[in-house]
């Protein structure tokens, strides 16, 4: 199954004429991705890879109506009217690439996307891939395998790095979201694990954690009060960083007495959460699991 | 970005909150003339401002009996140094007598996607010591983002803070504004610790505003804090930052530089881990050029804290090879040699560890092999 | 059945002091309608014809958790605040009596109403009754009869004169609803159309239309659509006022190009809704009507 | 309320939209002077800023082809009326070459409940006639009120407009620019008609920005323009509101109060309907006191147009006996008589006709029965 994006997802590219745009189109065509149409406005009529350019994602959806999810390259500036533009023309999914959109422009898409059905992934995140169908993101493909473990995370890199030590060891993955790492996105941890709770395909979960906010925190109340069925491994960065300071991602940041990482570990093993102390244990943890 | 205390309170009042009477001086106004013309009224309290924590500790906030002992005061403070940052401008207000002090400010409620509005009548202190030790002290109402903060929820809060009549009608004023001034300006955080009471009237007597970094380009009207006054950055991240890299200094002696915040803060926990400790965070984020790599790497080889660096690329999108060219280019310009630890995987991973190796780099596909080298080297 | 409210509508009369609050919270428990609780924000502990007064709805509801409707007399300056007041605290139905909200405001209730699913009946109306059951509104209680005429109006005073006649002839009403005066309403003719198509008890419609925007040309439109199963009769005042000039409703001017009687006639006979000539003619279409 | 085409023209500028360079002058300015100081280049465009319809045949817009042309223009114009109103001020304006005229409006959107931008590429004329003759020529798109309007909305209106690249650019933000002024101000109606196409630029030639006079209280910052200016209200109609009275003036001779707004239409259509002609609308509204009623009686007892007047009572919240002593009021301090004929029924029935029978008026329970006394009387 999947979930978020699999064989049936049909991508419009918004901002596909961009330098990062068109490399990454390049990248999820050759990982077999469906895109169907690029969308730039004022390029209406050019060719990216391949792949016909539109001013309008209406335009873009008349040619091509299939077309379900939107990812977005758009830089900052217009990139919250790209965003309003996919969930009006009815995108079930945008997968918001773009890093550096003010947050008070964030809260007010993410909330119209919400009474919209629509979900955000993002913004400032690698995107969504469910190995071996399709991939809506900038991660490199060839880390996923397809398998049984559900990834969440809110870090890119990171999530690459995880993911290559389970592949490596003979567990795939069903789906892999980087919800994004700014303060305020459009899918937290508890969207997806309700997700994951509802696609047969996911086994276990691996959640990628780190400081700032209280995601951990609200994941983990959601898995006790939920009495999650699946088992579920947690890896938090950011132990050594000090409080006040931005760790890279805006959301990064120990502030007004929240995002420690002890408070975070502290709620996952109080509901039966194991932590794992180096990004490359979490596969110990699964395989011990699995197991099981 | 956070504003002076001068600036947000000039922010608030527009929007009808009440300060004490007061005037900004400048290091280069004549500050006689400035008090002698503002005609305020003795008991005075000059304040540095300078945006640290803990200022009034530190000095930066004084009380004057007299208009001519405000003079003296601020004379010595303009110049002087609060906690090493440099004092531009001094506050000179009115004192405002008062019992009690109240915390009051509206933030970013990350869970419920809107804004929050926290209060105490326990204000005036570290209100995150407040938040730990009596978390009933604290009110925290979520505000609807779509509907935003209207009257009924401003005084729900002010009820619970005890306020009533004509002064519960101001302190709901008070929050309105204070939103208003929130969504006007792209804040993150509009605060005021503490405020206090004056008959019917609320009055701010300190007053924080910080704005989204990402959301300053829609604000031409707000004066850019010059970097090195923010007070929020040590020499060498005002360094970092102006080169247009993002670090963070420790106070460990291993150099880190990642690819990613989430693999770079890893990183340094992965040092920690194994017994050493990490001296900076420094994230070359996703596709790297060689150039930005070069210039990180210059910079650890200049920042002294770094004794040993360790580079910790998964190359997805950033190509190994521009990593390791990156390197090369910055020790053969550099003017100090460091031991530089490389662990690179991923994207022409082949590529990056050749060029490496033909320079004598050794390259590590295993970070645990490779932060233990560190830590023996 | 009666429609948006019954025997079960247990009221929170918000601006319960002010002179109209009171006098009409009188009228109001005179003809029976259950009243638990009055709001005014620093009268609270005061008790207004009995009714006891709480400073927030909040505080009222903790006393009176039965309650679900609200009606409001606050002045404008403060309406927008109250109708907030009563959607966020889950009222099903806001009456909202109070006339000059400006219309931006209105604007953005509404919306946020119809998000949260209350129903908003107003601004500037005369409110909602269920004859014989509860009245929430400011109408002369007497000219209503129980029965199983189901009535729709942009205007107050006229819908009474009409009430009237039917009553007197023996033709007695489900529900009436006053929907408001200004261009931006709460509810329209479609809503409350498609109310009294599910309501049992109602064997016709009366709609009271008058000059101004095109609710009932879209009215009109439902009716063909739905291919609505149940007599509509329609009466429209204003034919003999001149385009451009507010007719004293805020909702009632021909501007635009829209808004004109004879539109608003040919839409409702194009679709077989007799029109009216006079108010005093309702009766016998009515007549006609339910004899066949 | 409806502002004048400066302030229209002043508002959308200062939030980013083109309009030609311009001056306005007030009749107790020195024209001479200020038209010498402005520094406009010929041709110049005299526009007295009256806000009637159909100012430009009435010769309310001149053209000038030198500043000497246009002080004279002016100075003619300021003091003259346009349509029974006197010129307060002209704005002087350097005429835009052109040949295309573009229309474009944003407002009230009832069925949807948002906001509607209507736009054409047939501008300069009479909207609602090319609404009317050609449907297919006006643009329509609905804007969620939640949501705002968006650059890829506006930028799908200025596609089929037919404009691209740069211009297309520019015809976006001046939509955005308008959709933000109309939420700010709290407008009914943006709107610029014509607007024209210079190169690149888009440049407004005309402006026109209602305000919901609701939301005036919420607006300080904005001149009130004085009732007698607005163009909008008769004599009469001005004399009505200065009085506090809801009234409208029509052109036939039985004057008609009614309480409520529709009672008081379908009053008024009862009348045509039965061979007559009203003469006024005239709504006292909901529980009208006998001060009021007095009022409105007297009012029409001076109103030249009504020859008779029917009040028209459905009494609920109003009392009967209320309406009857303002009838009696009114009749006692009048000037004038003339024939009055009362329906009234609904609350204190009984003793409105008593107080009205005492004085000699018949008060009819039909209103069928009444009109056609009136219109027999």
């Amino acid at each position: 199954m999947a979930i978020l994006v699999d064989e049936n997802t049909r991508v419009i590219v918004q901002g596909i004429t961009g330098r990062e745009g068109s490399f990454h189109t390049k990248l999820m065509l050759e990982y077999g991705t469906k895109i169907v149409a690029g969308v730039t406005p004022g390029k209406g009529g050019a060719n990216v890879h391949g792949v016909p350019v539109y001013d309008t994602v209406e335009e873009a959806l008349k040619s091509h109506p299939d077309a379900n999810t939107s990812i977005i390259f758009v830089p900052a500036r217009f990139a919250t009217d790209a965003v309003y533009e996919a969930i009006d023309n009815g995108m079930k999914v945008v997968v918001v690439i773009t890093e550096h959109i003010p947050v008070h422009e964030a809260l007010e898409f993410v909330n119209y996307a919400r009474s919209k059905n629509t979900w955000i992934v993002g913004p400032n995140c690698p995107g969504v891939i469910s190995p071996g169908k399709t991939k809506v993101g900038i991660m490199p493909g060839h880390v996923f395998r397809e398998g049984n473990i559900g990834i969440v995370s809110r870090s890119g890199t990171l999530t690459y790095e995880i993911a290559f030590t389970l592949t490596r060891e003979g567990y795939g993955q069903s789906t892999a979201i980087g919800i994004g790492g700014d303060p305020i996105t459009g899918m937290d941890f508890i969207d997806v694990l309700e997700m994951y709770r509802n696609d047969d395909e996911t086994k276990a979960v691996v959640i990628i954690g780190e400081i700032g906010g209280d995601a951990e925190e609200r994941a983990a109340k959601y898995i006790l009060d939920t009495k999650y069925p699946k088992p579920v491994i947690a890896y938090i960065a950011g132990k050594t960083a000090p409080p006040g300071k931005r760790m890279g991602h805006a959301g990064a940041i120990i502030s007004m007495g929240s995002g420690y990482y002890e408070d975070k570990v502290k709620a996952f093993t109080s509901v039966g959460v194991k932590v794992a102390d180096t990004p490359f244990r979490v596969v110990e943890y699964i395989k011990e699991l699995i197991k099981d | 970005m956070k504003l002076f205390e001068y600036q947000a309170k000039q922010i608030l009042e527009s929007e009808g909150a009440k300060v004490p009477r007061g005037i900004v001086v400048s290091e280069d106004e004549d500050v006689e003339k400035a008090l002698t013309l503002a005609g305020l009224s003795p008991p005075l309290v000059v304040k540095a401002q300078v945006l640290v924590a803990g200022r009034g500790k530190a000095g930066g906030i004084k009380l004057a009996n007299s208009i001519e002992e405000a003079k003296q005061i601020a004379r010595n403070m303009l110049g002087s140094r609060i906690k090493g940052i440099v004092v531009r401008k001094v506050l000179v207000e009115e004192a405002i007598e008062h019992e009690k002090e109240y915390y009051v400010a509206i933030t970013i409620d990350r869970a419920k996607r809107g804004a929050v509005v926290l209060a105490s009548s326990m204000g005036g202190v570290d209100i995150e010591e407040v938040a730990r030790k009596y978390p009933d002290k604290i009110i925290r109402r979520s505000i609807d983002f779509t509907k935003g903060l209207r009257g009924f929820e401003a005084r729900a809060i002010g009820k619970q803070l005890g306020f009533k009549g004509k002064l519960l009608m101001n302190f709901t004023n008070l929050l309105i504004a204070m939103y208003k001034v929130m969504r006007k300006y792209d804040a993150d955080l509009v605060e005021s610790n503490p405020f206090t009471v004056k008959g019917d009237e609320i009055i701010l007597l300190d007053a924080r505003i910080i704005i989204d970094d990402n959301a300053l380009v829609r604000h031409p009207e707000l004066k850019k804090v010059p970097i090195r006054e923010t007070g929020e950055f040590t020499e060498w991240e005002v360094k970092a930052r102006e080169m247009g890299l993002t670090f963070v200094e420790l106070d460990g002696d291993i150099g880190v530089i990642g690819n990613g915040a989430g693999l770079t803060m890893a990183t340094m926990d992965l040092v920690s881990y194994y017994g050493g400790r990490p001296a900076n965070f420094l994230d070359i984020g996703g596709g790297a050029s060689s150039e930005l790599v070069k210039k990180a790497v210059k910079f650890l080889l200049d920042f002294p804290k770094a004794k040993r660096i360790f580079i910790n690329v998964f190359g997805g999108i950033t190509r190994c090879d521009e990593v390791a060219k990156g390197i090369i280019a910055a020790l053969e310009e550099a003017r100090e040699r460091k031991p530089i630890i490389v662990r690179l995987v991923g994207t022409n991973e082949e590529e990056g560890r050749s060029i490496l190796e033909k320079n004598g780099i050794k390259a590590f596909a295993d970070p645990v092999e490779a932060v233990k080298t560190v830590l023996s080297s």
